[in-house]
């Protein structure tokens, strides 16, 4: 995608955020995908939800396998770096990018071919290490990019459009990572940025592998009818099981939430994700309860935040490797010296 | 004849599994404080128990210490091998053999001198477990050899009390089975042999170190702090070595958080991938591995040197193609590494000869991997890396600083007015790059699609050809900053003879042994790809010259060819790859008699000339 | 001045998903049922919608159809191209624009010469629904080419009734769009354009096709059932192909059942992983990939070239390294391919010119790959694939019998006494094999571990060894049994130009040029690796030989340098690798003129001189 | 492995099976993993299920990967075909297999590493397929033939031989196999012959993707105290959720079966699979049932067949193949021949 430069020149009345950066700021290129393709919608709920949070754009590393899906983080946030890598490697190539310097903000965008295909053994391992990133499935049933293939989130019976049935059991991206153990589970929809927005805070503010599973219509491969991806399919589909909101970390707002009663989850920063409706008897901590509800909505489109657990350690925490990245680690602290080295010898003789 | 003092070699045919190991490292370690240059080679299957396995040790006063292939005294304890093993005991050589059993009357023979010690017995009468029997007969195997050896008693005590040093019931039966053995023989047999050792002083300032852990200990050296990995034969070792030298060096003394993480990765190809992610967040990073994980690395090697991210890959060499003989060495990635990947690539590679030069080899690769902006190999193999090798102790210069080539900072950035990642300065061949995180003037778009000088996309014609012409500039100026080839020259020489990595002493020995014969050669060993520019010239100062690499293909020859200017009639392969360590007699054999030069090897003379 | 009949080149400057392909293609296939040789390139971005796209078309009356670089006429509708675009008219050329807006004064240039047509306008008083608008305008515009170029109106209105059959209401707009530009353009300017199309009858018994298609209709023919892939630009069109013919074909027609298998695998290393299952199993099985694929594919490659199990992989080449430009031509995998994996191994490549060879290769990849048992790579590229080729109608041999190499009968292994899979009989290369189910004295143990001529495991060094020389003897061998080169001399001619699959039309092109120049060179266009004995032959027939091919590392010129005794100051190379497919100027520029040379050029002319 | 070959002198006395075989008839050359392997009794309950089956030799077709496990088609059935392919890409190349001749019986031998990392994108995508064969995971927890690295099944806690304790969660084959869909799902363990035999031949019997995750100590490498796959852990931990026998197609017995009350299930082709021993309310038909019954027993190593499903359609169905095998279809069936081409190619001009 040639990256088309979009004119930065932001109206004086667009709101700030608290490092004083307009919306615009956390734009990208100039989208190059179908007009109408629900990965542009998800574009713009990642650059509202950075935005409101505050990320400084240079403390963001986005990164993406191949396909249509993978192109977008060069449509926001042009001041972080981007690396759009090969297909199905993103959650190896984060994975050695977060052990290098855990400071940073990773967000991951991948699509259904490119996570749950060729992809798929790098994610369940990222989920095994917990690792510290947020990683967003633009889910559309297809391989857009490569033109329309059924990719393995395609629902039995799922039609392409020359109409031909898919009749493989589906990998579900939700069910595979709450069995695997992912720490947050959720999704979304790219049409209901209203939910999609919150969901994507809380997983960037989420402690350990976050990730979203974003039903995204291909308007163009798999947007007709017999389409179990399609906006109309998905819109009449959907089931909201829960609702939230992200309190971002501020001390006086916290006693507002205790007291209302809801359900919330302290995030590892402070922050909430406050629910605003969660089932009666739906444990959000529980995996058993987010597979049986899964269960017993088959056939609809069960979005929201379905499971979250802040207390497993991440992957540093495992490595009990240091609060600084790695990277910057002085080469002093690194390299032991002559001496001993030559202290070491005395033990190969 | 040569002199029987310090210069002989020995084999011992085991079953893996049955802690044969531990014995074979005593005898050879003690050799070794005995001041005289030793080898052991290790030749064991691709299994955990069960299966031959064989030790050989070579010892030589001049310090040769590549295999030799006839041997003095054959330690036989493998009914599996018997046959096969007393067949190579040189006419007039030893063979012991557990004497427990009454000796198969077929596999006698008339040259060789057998010697009966009844081993089992003795340690079945001294020992009560099971499992400890079975251990200590190795060790009274070692206490036999002590005496028909005349290994020094008090270094080989002084071994035990180290090894075992509180473990006191060990110790003990340690002690007491080497005298089993040690006091039988000497009852039995007149001791010493007429081959045997003698302490002397020409381990001065050496060490005995296996490749793999020396090159772990310079990747702590080098300031690696992220290594990713999938267990291989025979690249493991490395990641082991790694592992304990930093939990040795690398604990915050204050807070014992580890200032390095180790990530056993699902497979080699996110093996890669993390190795290029740390490497593009400005870690120094690495993985070991050998050559089948090699090849399922290559998509991401394209995506490393296109994208231009550093990456540190150890090529532990095993015999392919496939898995092969995994417990076998050979030279045989070599193609495979240097043209990685699809499309026009080419890699950087470095190749050790033996553990100093992989300790000092590791953090040169991540200088060049730094500064080229670009995935560099070590070429290391089974030989080298698994084996203990007699080498100078290491030494480290206080004074390295790492090259970590043109990295833009903060305040640079700062100070610039527009960066781009692939517009190097004044017409160099490599671009300053930027970390995440520094500073939002340095944000790009890092991807393995068309992009053009400026790192945008691109799919215009030129704008693809700019970046990939100057990739391939930046490859070339590689060439004078890797290690010089090691060149050693005879009075009288026209012919040279040119070599990799372990073939070393194998080659040197027999250009010694030809040199006194009255054939002087002149002696190239190559240390990197892209070949430095001595390379180019030692071959156009000779009238030809023969290239002894392990592997079937003639695959050093074909870079040689196709990186310098050589004519192809120059380049005689020498080609020995059936998967065993090399001996001088290989490289002598073909260079004397043309005419048992191996069939591929004449193949690629038709072919070349 | 050549001709102004039947000869011209036309480039049409569109933004992708807007439906510019069916105009183009109408427009294509009406000057070909004209009788007039032609060929269409398409140059696509690598994106679904809104990026810049071209088409070119080139009318020869003499044939040839490789891409002229400077056009007659350019059909400017693409905003963000234009001012590029405008640049590549020739000289007194012509630029159609749609004048329903002013045209930029500054993108004006003197010494072209424009028509203005209000295309959108146009369509938006005919037409209602805005997707009909924006598809329609292609259409108008076509039909303003219709008049400016002289297409006949008949061939035309044929087209869109087979095109449209039953569906009126398209077909009745297609007309009227067309019939709004023609009329426009007729009524304001002069009509046919000084350059434009006459009948003739140069296609007589050719065809249209596309070589991806060409390439599915030789697997269907050769007996594939097998299929297995993972969609990747530009291979993934074999697969639909296949599947389309398979669907024709293949269908039992009393069952309905599928007489064939299309596996749509998890990624690369399951679609090889298929194949070498489903061959192993006894089918004809293959995939069709590209570059990144099949660097994902080398573990395994190495496998069953070990383990000598037959596979079929169409590498359906486009521009690295790594994910490079997917939409853009190069041929750039050959040295991967031909020695893909790590260890010592050597592949069979079959390296089509055109759609007509990817037919007939097809079946030869599989006689070859079952005959060898090994993996057999077809070499197409995105221009030989996905471009629309004129090329003879193709025939099928009804005699054709598949050569299944020598694959054991049940009735065999019952009579044998005892069966070895890599025992070849009285020396020859290749060995019998056996198929699961057959008979039990079939069975053997495949393993891409070390193993005997007997099948058995091995660490033995000579056992090991053995293997892998036969293994070198039977790529040997292969040479003669794959296609031969093409070779086509001229009187005089001491120079040879040596050239690969899609550059042979350019290549063609530029020797007729520079031979009634009075620059007579001969012509060989290689076909196989392992080289055909005729390759050495025209090597050693001429003083030296260009070897035109589009990488940036002369692949071709290395496996030439390797695999065949050529001196190497003989072979120069002619590399054009920006991605486009070749022009004749290309060749003609750097065989004309060595001082324009490619940088890459003079310096492969360095190292090989 | 050296094919060390066992003496073939069968006891005259040896049962002989319907096709007048012994069990001797059903080994393979002299193993060479270490004594007191796990994998070694499995392959001897293989041997002993491919025996009672009556499986003709040469009509089984072995598969594995690499490992210590799969060596393991070497020591059994040396009449049949067999293929140690490359690490983890085993269920692909049986994918091709199977496509090229579905009347062959299919046994694919895995190890936990060569399962759930390198290979597990094979394994979930062949579970996708359904395809027709027996899956057999030797799950020890290591890496054994590597020596003894932690694999993706080590349990959060079990040590290392050197006592280092894994932090990662685990990867379940049994629940990941349930939640992909797979339609036959067992666990067993190597030191019980007596369940481990009738769960192969049921796997065997099944028509689709059998998947059986046998507990499979590596004496070698993690047998040791603080293990959670030692036989000692194992045993201690082995809960038997049900216990079945298998009854090979026979008419006569079919009544008895029924009459039993007992639950059944009746394989594809004909045989059934008779269940002593299923918990109360335990639906042997519901994935959901399965999980469930996991999660209340976590901490016990529940075991036997915990899930089977015969209606679903395998990979040659869904693709609407022959029953005969592609392989040896007639090149005249595959060929359209001259005249068709002819016809084509009035379609290209
Ligand atoms: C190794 C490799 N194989 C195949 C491809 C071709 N390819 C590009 S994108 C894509 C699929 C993308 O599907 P998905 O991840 O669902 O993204 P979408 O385009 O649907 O957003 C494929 C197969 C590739 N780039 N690399
Ligand atoms: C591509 C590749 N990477 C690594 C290896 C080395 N290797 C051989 S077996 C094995 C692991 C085996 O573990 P598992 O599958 O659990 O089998 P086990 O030995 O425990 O039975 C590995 C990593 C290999 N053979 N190939
Ligand atoms: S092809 Fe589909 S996924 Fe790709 S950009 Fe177009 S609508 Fe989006
Ligand atoms: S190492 Fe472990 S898994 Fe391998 S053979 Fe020995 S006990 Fe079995
Ligand atoms: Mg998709
Ligand atoms: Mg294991």
């Amino acid at each position: 995608m040639p990256s088309i430069v979009k004119p930065l020149v932001a109206h004086p009345s667009l709101a700030r955020n608290e490092l004083g950066l307009t919306i615009r700021d956390y734009e990208g290129s100039m989208s190059t995908l179908c007009a109408g393709c629900g990965h542009d919608s998800i574009t713009a709920a990642i650059t509202r939800a950075l935005w409101e949070l505050s990320t400084p754009p240079h403390r963001l590393a986005k990164l993406s396998g191949i396909g249509c899906s993978s192109k977008t983080p060069t449509y926001f946030v042009s001041g972080a770096h981007g690396f759009n890598s090969a297909h199905g490697r993103m959650p190896a190539i984060a994975t050695g990018a977060n052990a290098a310097n855990r400071e940073l903000t990773y967000l991951g965008v991948s699509g259904d071919g490119d996570s749950l295909s060729i992809g798929i053994g790098h994610l369940c391992h990222a989920i095994r290490r917990n690792l510290n990133m947020l990683y967003v499935i633009e889910n559309n049933g297809v391989y857009g990019l490569t033109k329309g293939q059924f990719s393995a989130s395609s629902d039995v019976g799922s039609k392409s459009k020359k109409g031909e049935a898919n009749r493989m059991s589906p990998i579900d991206p939700v069910q595979l990572a709450l069995s695997l153990g992912a720490t947050f589970v959720a999704r979304s929809f790219s049409g209901d940025k209203q939910q999609l927005v919150p969901i994507l805070k809380a997983g960037l503010a989420h402690r350990g592998f976050a990730i979203v599973d974003v039903i995204s219509p291909c308007v163009t491969f798999n947007d007709h009818e017999g389409s179990t991806k399609s906006y109309r399919y998905t819109r009449s589909k959907q089931h909201v099981a829960t609702e939230s909101d992200f309190v971002p970390p501020a001390s006086e707002i916290v006693a507002e939430i205790v007291q209302s009663g809801q359900t919330h989850i302290t995030m590892h920063d402070g922050s909430v994700l406050r629910f605003t409706r969660v089932p009666e008897d739906y444990d959000l901590h529980s995996r058993q309860a987010a597979l049986s509800y899964l269960k017993e909505h088959q056939g609809e489109i069960v979005t929201g935040v379905l499971f979250a657990d802040e207390s497993v350690p991440d992957m540093h925490e495992m490595n009990n490797t240091p609060q600084v990245p790695l990277a910057t680690l002085p080469f002093a602290k690194l390299c032991p010296g002559s001496g001993e080295l030559a202290k070491l010898m005395e033990d190969f003789r | 004849m040569r002199s029987r003092i310090n210069d002989f070699a020995i084999k011992l045919a085991n079953v893996n599994g049955t802690g044969s190991a531990s014995a074979n490292g005593l005898i050879m370690q003690a050799i070794f404080r005995m001041g005289v240059p030793v080898s052991g080679k290790n030749l064991f299957p691709s299994n955990i128990q069960g299966l031959p396995t064989w030790y050989e040790i070579r010892v030589n006063p001049k310090g040769y210490t590549a295999r030799a292939l006839d041997y003095d005294l054959m330690i036989a304890m493998n009914a599996q091998t018997y046959e096969r093993d007393v067949q190579e005991v040189r006419s007039g050589g030893y063979l012991l053999y557990d004497s427990s059993w009454p000796l198969d009357a077929e596999l006698h023979r008339e040259d060789v001198n057998f010697i009966g010690v009844p081993l089992a017995r003795l340690c079945n009468e001294h020992f009560r477990e099971p499992r400890e029997r079975i251990l200590m007969k190795n060790i009274a195997t070692a206490g036999a050899l002590i005496a028909l050896l005349n290994i020094d008693g008090a270094v080989v005590e002084q071994l035990i009390e180290e090894k075992y040093g509180r473990k006191k019931a060990l110790r003990e039966s340690n002690k007491r089975a080497l005298q089993l053995g040690a006091d039988y023989v000497r009852e039995h047999f007149s001791c010493p042999l007429d081959f045997h050792l003698e302490t002397m002083d020409a381990n001065g300032d050496k060490i005995l170190i296996d490749g793999n852990t020396a090159t772990a200990l310079g990747c702590v050296y080098g300031g690696a702090t992220v290594a990713a990995w999938y267990p291989i034969t025979p690249a493991t070792s490395v990641m082991d070595g790694f592992k304990e030298f930093c939990e040795q060096y690398r604990k915050d003394p204050k807070t014992g958080e580890n200032n390095f993480a180790i990530l056993q990765a699902e497979d080699e190809l996110a093996a890669i991938a993390m190795v290029i992610g740390a490497s593009w967040n400005g870690a120094r990073a690495f993985t070991s591995t050998a050559g089948p994980g090699v090849s399922l690395m290559n998509e991401l090697l394209g995506l490393a040197y296109y994208a231009e991210i550093p990456a540190v890959i150890i090529d532990v060499q095993r015999v392919g193609p496939s898995t092969g003989m995994p417990t076998r060495t050979q030279q045989g990635d070599l193609l495979e590494c240097a043209y990685a990947s699809h499309g026009d690539t080419k890699h950087i590679l470095l190749i050790p000869a033996n553990p100093a030069e992989c300790f000092h080899f590791a953090p040169k690769c991540f200088d060049l991997a730094e500064r080229f902006q670009t995935p560099v190999f070590m070429m290391s193999d089974l030989d080298i890396g698994m084996n203990d090798w007699v080498t100078p102790k290491l030494t480290w210069d206080d004074g390295y600083v790492p090259d970590r080539g043109k990295v833009l900072t903060a305040e640079q950035l700062e100070s610039t007015s527009k960066y781009f990642r692939y517009l190097p300065e004044n017409g160099t061949a490599v671009a300053a790059r930027t970390l995440p995180g520094v500073h939002s003037k340095g944000a790009f778009f890092t991807r393995g699609s068309g992009h053009n000088k400026f790192g945008g996309y691109t799919e215009v014609p030129d704008e693809y050809q700019e970046v990939m012409d100057r990739l391939l500039r930046k490859h070339k100026e590689a060439a004078g900053w890797v290690p010089e080839p090691i060149i050693e020259e005879r009075a009288g020489a026209r012919v040279g003879v040119i070599t990799i990595g372990g073939c070393d002493p194998a080659v040197r020995e027999a250009l010694d042994i030809l040199g006194d014969t009255g054939r002087p050669l002149d002696y190239m060993r190559i240390r990197a790809f892209p070949f430095h520019a001595k390379v180019a010239e030692f071959l156009a100062d000779h009238d030809y010259c023969y290239v002894v690499e392990q592997n079937r293909d003639g695959q050093l020859c074909s870079l040689l060819i196709l990186e310098t200017p050589v004519a192809k009639e120059k380049i005689r392969p020498v080609l020995i790859y059936s998967g065993f360590p090399l001996s001088a007699k290989h490289v002598i054999d073909v260079i004397t008699a043309p005419d048992v030069i191996t069939g591929k090897a004449q193949e690629l003379n038709a072919v070349y000339s």
